[in-house]
């Protein structure tokens, strides 16, 4: 039934923990001028994690957005530095619109991680700013876009543009793409020109707003997992720390804001589960989506500042990891639509019928 | 889109194999509701009095006793079906939807009742279980104190053992429904000299005993739905007592964990009512030709509103299927009370708002918004965070037992 | 200098402090069918209180919004059950707009108490409810005003009209008054039919927003004095009630919350000095006015809620005095223009230059 | 309308009025300005490392101290002018309106002078009072250690008496400037066995002696304005002991309640320019052709953020009325601090999320919003709320002095 994760699901999740564990390193990131979590991400490639929402058909997992929910959970919790969310829903496009013919092409080397793919979402600011042109059998793509999230690694980019007066999706492995950098280095963000770009059109016409549902779904998923870690790092903090010659987690101001802690983080899990379910059955995910989004994102900035706060002056230092989450975490809120964006829209579907 | 997600959670949002033995129970509820409920639902109709609607509970509860229905999770030895988690399910979800009227003793049977069961005699649970059962018994919960609220464990009501009597002498309050009860199941202090948590036991005291007197507390919404108990040497047998003799600590302990996660589906189906009713009132100009949707900041709220609601659901979705597959209740459900009531009294709040200037009109005014029911709602909300547990007791609890946080110096070990 | 109050002042705020409490009775508007609390409001008229606004060749206290806000926030202490803001900001009106004729004849009554001014104000709704014409000298007032607040007591009202493109502003005894039950019984509405009300129409033609600026101010200042009391309540009752056996003002999460009830009461009341200042001095105090709104209304019904809250199952009763509070705030905070209208207002003139 | 409300506040905002003293401080003090600001200003315009702008920052500081401007709150005998609440606001006015650059020495100046003009000897006086004063002698501050954060009286830094001297061995951290400072003022347990607030001293310590190593705290900012300073065996005379020894604690209670309540309109005015400068930038489209002043959800936060400046000022005028008139500062003062870094914290935060999107991008990207500083100030500010006394340990401060509520159990009495 919904929400009922299997023990797959939980063997699964302990795999990613385990992973992230031993192999993660985002301060990578902030350290040197790495734009991915190298390592972590072809361990990730050989466990087959990258491609896990692939049809198996295509050496993918055949897995499903409560399997990626799971790992993007788990890997927000880590704060890893790896594009797994921007890199599942590029290839979720390509399974969903590619022709036979371009999915056996496109499919396998992003299954296996050996292309790491961007997205543009089809916003009405980016459908503007690009334009694509037929040439011949291939397509060519010019315009510039200034911010694609965390596709400071990207070597393919999945783009939308106005086609015949549909939005079509296009793939393309020669937009000039810049890293910019970003407050959460873990995340690098790039802009990326299309000088008359060579690029291909995927076949499908059916156009989907799931890609940026499963987006959205799986940027909420890294913000409860990196929400979740940093109440867990702090609720132990807290029995640890003395002041006044108690563990400071005796005193109610600090058990009572953990409280709150727990209630958001339990509320921005449930959420993207909510989501996830709902992707997953094939049902009308926008409102889910946002639901996600606006819950997950909001909550997780609120408790990482809070987790900032009952640290003390350790919580403000470079060397304590908080600050990678609350850099992250921010960054989630803004990217995919802010929370008050999100309720917006929820507004529209409630009240404007 | 709004349909779907704001249509109130059938069956099939539950997405639950049913057994053949839930559908014959789904099956044998549908007919008998189809069979009774017409009737009572009509009487309801027609009742005036506070008094009136007191009769009709039990004359309701008696109808479901002699059907089975009364108590279902009771085991079938005491007149209870011995529910499944997916028939209690199934039951409750489907009373919501039916609208099927409150017990007037489902405090006895959903409280007291499960208590009888796991600790009394075999005595006390053939003396007490049937009236309990179909309603010639109300009963009524007796637990705090004027001086013991969020500090249970001090409670000062005391019993004195003389001879096969306890004779208790003290003060109850905060006790729902004591006008109509005619017993109380109580926790009376009977060691004085023990630890606060020992030397209280727990106590079946007939509301008709000499020395009993009830006053009922008037609430801020005028309504006076509770009552002072004020005990005055009330003299009870020993066999009155249920457990050990100063071991009714561990008697309340009963723990109803599983339930809860079910009944969470009444509130979220209350919720949703009233979040859908005021969408619907936001939506109409007041007589001054504004609408509350066309404000920015209410459309805010009520995408909060509806996030809020939807989070009740989705919490309780999740402690659910951990229930229905033989776990433990998660975390999520530790937290939903908390949460919960907090939803509520922000939802009513929100209602209220709605109004604009025109909230402030009470009852009686043609042009009070929905007829001073969202003054009225929110008055009554504003116990949801302080009833059945301080939100500030709630807190600690989760930072105690989830988070593992040290507890209160003061507290007892 | 702004902002320091004299020996005068605190004077004055004793004075009402003690009438309020030998002779306030709030609950006689819950009990009986009373509209106002004829007691209070007839000291309040023989201490000269009722028209402190009004010139001194009126017979009046030749005060100004300094001294109108210290009443009125000590009103606000006793919940007192008196339309002084109202009554206040209506005879402010003649005062400025009346002839010299029309405030000789209507000031006298008003600095008396005799009569009981309610005020509607200007806003778009009113002034299409409402139709003058001409009769004779005098004129003729028609339609219907659904919401008056606080003006069941009103034998007087002042009242805006459309007049050759103008605002002017009229007075009338003749409208058909009918109080209307509210959520705070010590605040009663009222319905004014008009059915070719006699009424007079004051000289002036300089339309000026004082009047709902000094009446926002004085409910704002109610506001806030109804926050401290429940503040000051609050704090005492938790060094009384014990819980686990000591005080439960011991307990953090009390003392945080007291805490922040304190900053919200504090604002409140910095909030309402500041437009009393402003309007002192003559300075358009349109957004001073709306910041008292916005802060002192919405900061009253969460410090009273969280007064409520800390006095736990005894707060909920009937017989405790919060409710009136709770009541109070909660219709000052929708009377006037709610908190978030007000951030309307001053957003417009933040950003819409 | 704007102009006005957003205007910072000037002196006629304060509308006091002036005495024949004060009027001829306030010229002084502006003629001064005059001939030595410009220079000053345009050497800092051209200072590019931080170890150049330090080394202007003292060089500043003799200038004051010659003009007699360095520390105007200290008696005359020892450099000051012994200035009254009137003369500190209008210094600290113009001082904020014409961008006079910090002191180097601010620290030691208002914090550890006026110490040693209380408690201080004679003596002790004439040695450390005038090289503070004209920033040859930079002064930091040595109280709070890695275990006592907000539980400073558990400080655990140990000085032995051996002879005439005292022998300190320990950590300090949050060092504000040790990097550049020539003397630390230090809390030190001076003895073991007494109550915790007992056994404190008071110390001079000269950061050059043997045994002292200062390492710098890199900030989540990236920023290292902080430091960790170890104390390994450093001996330094008794006589560098102000008060008693074992009375430290009392030295540390020197009031600066006046000052703080003219310091406000410092804090202000910072809040006042970032505002302005967010609203400014509102106003303008990202890249994409948004603009954050068409989103209602931004438009209310921006009026909250205005109502909260607007607040922060109000409280400061109360409290500066008071203090002014010769009274006690009131509650508005106290809560200030903890409403103040709030708002600090919160209008940051604001600021950072105008950018939308673009919020994400950092110094160096072309689209970062205002250059990547409002990223820079959203971080440096998460530290609001903590440097200093954190909100927790305010508002505890505030339901205990104002409110009258009882003291943490654990807490000394």
């Amino acid at each position: 039934m919904k929400f009922e994760f299997t023990e797959e699901h939980q063997a699964l999740r302990s795999l990613i923990a385990g992973v992230c564990e031993q192999q993660a390193d985002p301060r990578a990131c902030y350290d040197g001028q790495s734009m991915i979590d190298t390592r972590l991400w072809s361990v990730l490639c050989s466990a087959g994690v990258v491609g896990v929402g692939v049809p198996e058909a295509y050496e993918g997992g055949g897995g499903g957005p409560v399997e990626q929910v799971i790992i993007a959970e788990e890997l927000g919790r880590a704060v890893a530095a790896v594009p797994f969310s921007e890199h599942a829903a590029a290839a979720e496009t390509v399974a969903l619109l590619g022709s036979e013919e371009q999915r056996k092409r496109l499919l396998f080397p992003l299954a296996r991680g050996e292309a790491v793919a961007g997205i543009v979402l089809p916003t009405p600011a980016n459908l503007k700013a690009v334009e694509a042109h037929r040439d011949g059998a291939r397509w060519r793509l010019s315009g510039h876009i200034p911010l694609i999230p965390n596709a400071g690694a990207a070597t393919a980019l999945l783009v939308p543009a106005h086609e015949d007066g549909q939005v079509r999706w296009l793939v393309t492995e020669a937009a000039q793409v810049s890293a910019l950098p970003t407050v959460d280095r873990t995340r690098p963000a790039a802009a990326a020109e299309f000088g008359d770009a060579d690029a291909e059109l995927l076949s499908g016409t059916d156009i989907s707003e799931r890609p940026g549902e499963l987006l959205m779904t799986l940027a909420a998923a890294e913000a409860a997992g990196a929400a979740a870690s940093a109440l867990q790092t702090t609720a132990r903090y807290t029995t640890e720390r003395h002041q006044f010659g108690l563990p400071i987690g005796t005193f109610q101001a600090v058990k009572h804001r953990l409280a709150d802690m727990l209630v958001a983080v339990e509320n921005a899990r449930s959420a993207v589960y909510g989501a996830a379910w709902a992707l997953a059955e094939g049902e009308t995910a926008a409102l889910s989506a946002s639901l996600a989004q606006a819950v997950a994102t909001g909550n997780a900035v609120a408790v990482v500042s809070d987790a900032v706060q009952l640290h003390g002056g350790i919580g403000v230092t470079w060397e304590c990891d908080l600050h990678l989450y609350l850099r992250r975490v921010k960054a989630l809120e803004a990217t995919y639509g802010s929370p008050s964006t999100h309720r917006g829209r929820i507004a529209d579907s409630l009240l404007d019928r | 889109m709004q349909q779907e997600t704001l249509a109130p959670s059938g069956l099939g949002e539950l997405d639950i194999d049913l057994s053949e033995d839930d559908a014959a129970f789904a099956e044998e509820w549908m007919t008998w509701l189809d069979t009774h409920l017409p009737a009572m639902h009509e009487k309801l109709a027609d009742a005036g009095r506070d008094a009136d609607k007191q009769a009709l509970a039990r004359d309701w509860q008696s109808q479901m006793a002699a059907g089975g229905w009364a108590a279902i999770t009771w085991p079938l030895e005491f007149g209870g079906r011995a529910a499944t988690a997916r028939q209690q399910l199934i039951f409750y979800l489907t009373s919501a939807e039916r609208r099927v009227p409150p017990l007037a003793g489902r405090i006895g049977i959903n409280l007291c009742g499960p208590t009888l069961i796991a600790h009394g005699t075999s005595e006390q649970q053939q003396r007490f279980l049937p009236p309990m059962l179909d309603g010639r018994h109300v009963w009524c919960q007796g637990f705090s104190e004027p001086g013991a609220g969020s500090d249970l464990a001090s409670l000062r009501t005391r019993g004195v053992v003389d001879g096969d009597s306890l004779v208790i002498t003290g003060q109850k309050i905060w006790t729902s429904g004591a006008q109509y009860a005619d017993w109380m199941f109580a926790l009376v202090r009977t060691d004085p000299d023990a630890p606060k948590r020992r030397g209280i036991s727990f106590v079946l005291v007939p509301m008709t005993a000499n020395g009993i007197e009830v006053r009922p507390i008037r609430q801020i919404s005028g309504d006076a739905g509770f009552n002072e108990v004020f005990l005055d040497e009330v003299r009870v047998p020993l066999t009155n007592v249920i457990g050990e003799l100063n071991g009714g600590w561990n008697v309340t302990r009963t723990t109803l964990a599983n339930e809860r996660a079910i009944l969470f589906m009444g509130q979220q189906m209350a919720l949703t009512a009233t979040l859908r009713k005021a969408i619907t009132m936001a939506k109409v100009a007041d007589p001054q030709g504004v609408r509350a949707a066309d404000d920015p900041h209410f459309r805010d709220r009520i995408a909060q509103a509806w996030i809020d609601v939807e989070l009740v659901r989705l919490n309780g979705m999740r402690n659910l299927a951990r229930v229905l597959a033989g776990k433990e209740p998660g975390p999520e459900g530790a937290m939903s009370k908390l949460f919960g009531q907090h939803v509520e009294q922000k939802l009513h709040e929100l209602a209220l708002d709605l109004g604009g200037e025109f909230a402030i009109l009470d009852r009686g005014a043609p042009d009070a918004p929905n007829r001073g029911k969202w003054a009225l709602g929110w008055l009554r909300t504003r116990a949801s965070t302080i009833g059945g547990g301080t939100s500030e007791i709630q807190r600690n609890v989760l930072a105690e037992r989830i988070l593992g946080q040290p507890r209160d110096p003061w507290a007892d070990a």
